[in-house]
């Protein structure tokens, strides 16, 4: 008896769902807007004065644990400040294996390379998912998520009157209500093994571990 | 229509050799399940010879019974048994003589009792019986045996009910499975509540 | 009926071959080649190979909010009734010849979509000795999406990018998809960790060896292996008691459970049984390379799972060449858990009812949790 | 000769119109599928996506067809082949309308219940004939549940037989036009016969809840695990073919055929409405509901469904005999 009543039931439920509006994103013709922090992809960055901001620091080909970062540089004379820094030579990012961990975005003390919130292309040879340097500078023209280096360092400081909070763009609101601005408590992993450069704030880890 | 005239008639004979081309089939085959399928092959025909002289109602009641029911429940069985395939008894015929004895006495008695069917060959005799007629029929001066009939049929289905019904002795009600779990439960939270061993 | 493309791969139908000879008929073959080309492309049934995480990431794909049934492509549990297999997650050396053999099932004219880092190349877990170093090294995959898990909408676009590769098929610029046996290629790291040799997958056993030995081999030291804090154990006092009586140990480490002489370990066992430890939580065993040989120790731990559930743990040492009596006999539970031990240490189980692989293909050689075992042991035909 | 001719154009006609109407019956029900998962649907190929029975049909031939080892290849190919041709035959008989009818048998009902209750031989065929153990018990599964349902399948209609004392399905409709539709009069019972042929006839063509012969998640595709490219596509069809006739005979037996409501304009267009309506509804609760285990589904069957109808068999006697006189 319960089975009839309930199967009444399920027959009222789906009927009711008829009539309502479908709540399906037809794909290729309406792309679905991506969270703020959603992240797949990379790009490679340049500054305002149009300079490569990557110097070559090795910093994420060393913290990938999946090992797909290669890259090669050379020191040269800037031509905008006059100082010899790093250029990169070639820059390959192996996307068959990537995890997308953020570990590289993290590190990179220069905010050289970021992640994008558009996914990259399926492609039908394991050659088209390889991010060669070109292929980095070209998708920074897509939209960025929102992290890059020096945001998610902030994010790591002890509890200060968020300055995070104002820096972060915030791109039309999304249906989901993203907790994204507001500093991460403390009660997050404290990244310890991480070698900060010593130019970004300097993390302190021990703070973090305190409770 | 008389006898002369449905000796004639090629569509009587393509069913009536297809009929026992079937049938033949049906005891040849070393496979026993293509034997149970000839077997069904051979009663749709009988049915089709059926629907033939007009006897609509015989052969549906053919196909119902004989090829929807004792048809399925012989799959039903084959497949009950172990070897449907290649039977050892079903390879070799033992007695040869006996079988074909047996046959020819089975055949013979079928022709004379055919050839002895009062009304045979007279076209005033082949009247169509109707739905109506075969109901009253049945229900008039056969009342009695149908009833008996129904009777068994009735007490099959009463049987069936009965055993589906019957409960498992082995089986434990269902206020005892309830109760098993609530058992359980109160173990798990017990458990939960005093666990001190740290791993 | 499909198209012959260049390459010769496509599925070749007697009828079509016939037809297509026929001089005169080659224009009416060439429309209804357009029109199987267009069935073929909008109705792709899915045959979902999802072993892990891409496997949710593919139930969403079906489900309400992109709705992969609007491309007129359903999901068939048989690999009979489909078009395209998706590989959706990590493929281990067991379950490949499996996958092998459910995409064989298929019938021609077949794609696949190889969703994910693990199904692409194997991910981080490429150089680890169960896993199979991407997907497209056992059957030629047409479409790569790459993610980690790729999202729904991800998915979508490769079902769509697979789309226009069987519409390419018609107008030849069909792209073949390609096997790739080149394994030796894929096994390394794409890039070799600079300054780590540590977690260089090339150790060799000789190295891994050396290793060992330098590690505190008896468990008795003051620190245990990885160098991490010890965690008091409330060992039942009742079984100090028993194992002080009736066996004759009096070494009961406070950081460690006590050994037990390996002729009276099953004894141990059936006692306890008895006295209500009746749930057998763990069997583990750790490998000690000694330069005389391979020393185990194999660790057992009992649970009376009644009110003030107690826990009962005792360890054997096995010399070399030493084997330990199975506990199957007494506890259900250790079946399995010692088939793993074995699989993956090689301890042996004596009276064992079923001493088998059970993680790794019985092909497999060596045990790869012991310390010696060289991370580049070849393991056919990847490695 | 003339009815030779005859037999030729109506059997044509219905073997098209039937299986055109079965391809976008299951358009229709991947449509309603979607809208009550709040999904669209195929909507892609083809305006509303209308061409995708056609896509599907197009890649099915072109699949290639393969024979398991051990399969019994005669009896293989033949099972998908007869269970489309049993559930086409069914229709041959079906009044859709005073005139648009193949073959007014006497005995059209009696016709009808015996292609029916035959159905299940090339289902367990398939089944037997794959050498797959998956498929045998789809098989073995499809030939209890048929046989069980046969019974309540049979004494429902054998409600309608007593009410109008006819076993032809024009002679049923014509009864109802006169004295009302079967599933309303006499109020009560009749609803209860029409829901319990609605449910033998849900069983009889393994439709959810009662889809045990092919239940996914126990058994890969049941009877059809094995199958390829169009035979499984006619395995499939034969299934919506048999889903679809038996829909307009629960029309003609108990809502009046192709008969208005208050008689108005009573013709063909009812009959069709009916149908497809009685199909649909078929996969509403296709979507709606759980399926059975094997053994509740036997005991709904025995315990509930027999008795009843056999109560309802007494019932519709008792009636006749003294109302109707």
């Amino acid at each position: 008896m319960g089975y009839l009543l309930d199967s009444i039931r399920a027959l009222g439920v789906t009927a009711k769902n008829i009539g309502r509006k479908p709540v399906t994103v037809q794909f290729p013709k309406v792309i679905r807007e991506r969270q703020e922090r959603y992240r797949t992809s990379f790009a490679l960055l340049k500054d305002e004065q149009g300079e490569e901001r990557c110097v070559g620091c090795l910093a994420c080909e060393r913290i990938c644990p999946s090992q797909i970062i290669h890259m090669s540089s050379t020191k040269k004379e800037s031509p905008v400040t006059g100082k010899k820094r790093g250029y990169l030579d070639d820059f390959t990012l192996d996307m068959t294996a990537c995890i997308f961990c953020e570990l590289c975005v993290q590190v990179c003390p220069f905010d050289a390379i970021v992640m994008l919130k558009v996914p990259h292309e399926p492609g039908y040879v394991r050659e088209d998912l390889v991010l060669t340097m070109a292929k980095l500078y070209e998708n920074a023209e897509k939209p960025l998520t929102w992290g890059n280096g020096t945001k998610l360092m902030e994010m790591q400081e002890p509890p200060k009157p968020a300055p995070a909070q104002a820096a972060a763009p915030v791109p039309a609101p999304a249906a989901a209500p993203v907790p994204a601005a507001v500093p991460v408590p403390a009660a997050a992993p404290a990244p310890a093994p991480v070698p900060v450069p010593a130019s970004a704030a300097a993390a302190e880890p021990a703070k973090t571990e305190a409770p | 229509m008389n006898l002369e005239m449905l000796m004639q008639d090629p569509a009587l004979w393509g069913l009536g050799i297809a009929t026992l081309a079937f049938a033949m089939l049906a005891v040849s085959v070393k496979n026993l399940v293509h034997a149970v399928l000839w077997l069904g092959m051979s009663l749709l025909g009988t049915a089709a010879l059926f629907a033939k002289f007009d006897a609509s109602f015989l052969a549906a009641i053919q196909v119902l019974l004989y090829v929807g029911g004792v048809v399925v429940l012989l799959i039903f069985g084959v497949m009950l048994t172990r070897e449907h395939d290649n039977l050892a008894a079903f390879r070799t015929t033992r007695r040869p003589v006996r079988a074909a004895l047996v046959a020819i006495a089975l055949f013979v008695g079928l022709v004379h009792a055919i050839l002895n069917t009062p009304g045979l060959g007279d076209p005033s005799a082949g009247k169509l019986v109707s739905m109506p007629d075969l109901g009253m029929s049945l229900l008039g001066p056969y009342a009695f045996a149908f009833e008996v009939l129904s009777l068994l049929l009735l007490a099959a289905m009463v049987g069936a009910v009965v055993l589906a019904r019957k409960r498992d002795p082995g089986q434990p009600s269902a206020k005892k499975l309830i109760r098993h779990r609530n058992l359980g439960r109160q173990v798990v939270e017990g458990l939960a509540a005093t666990d001190e061993v740290g791993q | 009926m499909a198209v012959i493309d260049e390459s010769g791969q496509a599925y070749d139908h007697p009828l079509y071959t016939t037809l297509i000879n026929v001089p005169g008929l080659s224009v009416a073959v060439a429309s209804i080649d357009q029109l199987l080309t267009w069935g073929a492309k909008n109705a792709l049934y899915i045959f979902p190979m999802a072993t892990s995480c891409c496997g949710i990431e593919f139930m969403a794909t079906a489900a309400a909010r992109v709705d992969i049934d609007r491309i007129g492509s359903i999901v068939r549990a048989t690999p009979r009734q489909a078009d395209v297999m998706v590989i959706a997650g990590t493929i281990t050396v067991k379950m490949a010849p499996k996958v092998k053999r459910l995409w064989d099932q298929m019938p021609e004219p077949k794609w696949a979509i190889a969703m994910g880092s693990c199904a692409i190349s194997g991910d981080f877990y490429r150089d680890l000795y169960p896993t199979v170093p991407g997907i497209d090294t056992i059957l030629p995959v047409d479409v790569y999406v790459p993610g980690c898990p790729p999202d729904p909408q991800a998915l979508m676009h490769g079902m769509l990018r697979l789309q226009e590769k069987i519409a390419a098929k018609q107008a030849g610029t069909w792209r073949a998809p390609e096997l790739r046996p080149e394994t030796e290629k894929m096994h390394g790291p794409a890039v070799r960790r600079i300054d780590d040799p540590e977690r260089d997958p090339a150790i060799t056993a000789e190295q891994s060896r050396q290793a060992g030995l330098q590690s505190p081999d008896a468990p008795e030291g003051e620190l245990d292996w990885r160098g991490a804090e010890p965690v008091p154990v409330q060992a039942a006092l009742e079984l100090e008691a028993l194992l002080r009586e009736r066996f004759g140990i009096e070494d009961f480490p406070a950081d460690s459970a006590p050994i037990v002489p390996r002729d009276r370990h099953l004894e141990l066992a059936n006692t306890l049984k008895a006295m209500g430890y009746s749930l057998l939580i763990y069997v583990v065993a750790s490998h000690w390379p000694k330069p005389e040989g391979d020393t185990f120790e194999v660790a057992y731990a009992l649970r009376s799972p009644n009110a003030g559930a107690k826990l009962a743990q005792w360890r054997v040492v096995l010399q070399p060449g030493e084997t330990i009596e199975s506990l199957a006999s007494v506890f259900a539970a250790a079946d399995w858990q010692e088939r793993e031990q074995y699989d993956l240490l090689g301890v042996h189980f004596a009276n064992h009812p079923d001493l088998r692989r059970i993680m790794l293909p019985e092909n497999w050689q060596g045990h790869p949790l012991r310390r010696d075992y060289a991370a580049d042991t070849a393991c056919r035909p990847w490695r | 000769m003339q009815g030779l001719l005859r037999g030729l154009v109506y059997g044509g006609l219905i073997i098209t119109v039937l299986m055109t109407a079965t391809a976008w019956g299951m358009w229709l029900e991947r449509k309603l599928a979607a809208r009550m998962q709040s999904r669209i649907g195929p909507n892609v190929v083809g305006k509303f996506g209308l061409l995708q029975p056609v896509a599907d049909l197009m890649k099915l031939l072109q699949k290639e067809e393969i024979y398991p080892i051990g399969a019994d290849r005669l009896l293989f190919d033949l099972a998908p082949f007869l269970v489309t041709t049993f559930a086409i035959a069914t229709a041959a008989v079906v009044p859709f309308s005073a005139e648009a009818v193949g073959a007014d048998l006497d005995v059209g009902l009696l016709w009808v219940l015996a292609l029916g209750g035959l159905m299940v031989i090339p289902v367990w065929m398939a089944g037997w004939a794959s050498n797959n153990k998956f498929a045998l018990i789809g098989g073995m599964r499809a030939v209890a549940q048929s046989i069980s349902y046969g019974v309540p399948l049979v004494l429902t209609s054998l409600v309608a037989v007593v009410f109008t004392g006819t076993m032809s399905l024009s002679g049923i409709v014509k009864f109802q036009i006169e004295h009302g539709w079967l599933a309303l009069w006499p109020p009560g019972p009749g609803v209860v016969a029409f829901v319990l042929f609605y449910m033998a006839l849900l069983a009889e063509s393994n439709r959810i809840p009662f889809d045990i012969p092919e239940a996914e998640s126990e058994l890969v595709a049941g009877i059809t695990t094995e199958y390829t490219g169009m035979k499984f596509g006619l395995l499939y069809v034969g299934e919506y073919v048999h889903t679809m006739v038996g829909s307009a005979i629960a029309a003609v037996i108990f809502l009046g055929g192709w008969d208005g409501p208050f008689h108005i304009a009573s013709g063909l267009h009812w009959m069709v409405i009916k149908t497809v309506a009685l199909f649909a509804s078929v996969y509403w609760v296709r979507w709606s509901l759980l399926r059975f285990r094997s053994d509740q589904l036997m005991r709904l069957c025995w315990l509930y469904l027999v008795p009843v109808s056999l109560g309802l068999v007494v019932f519709a006697a008792l009636w006749r005999h003294f109302v109707l006189r």
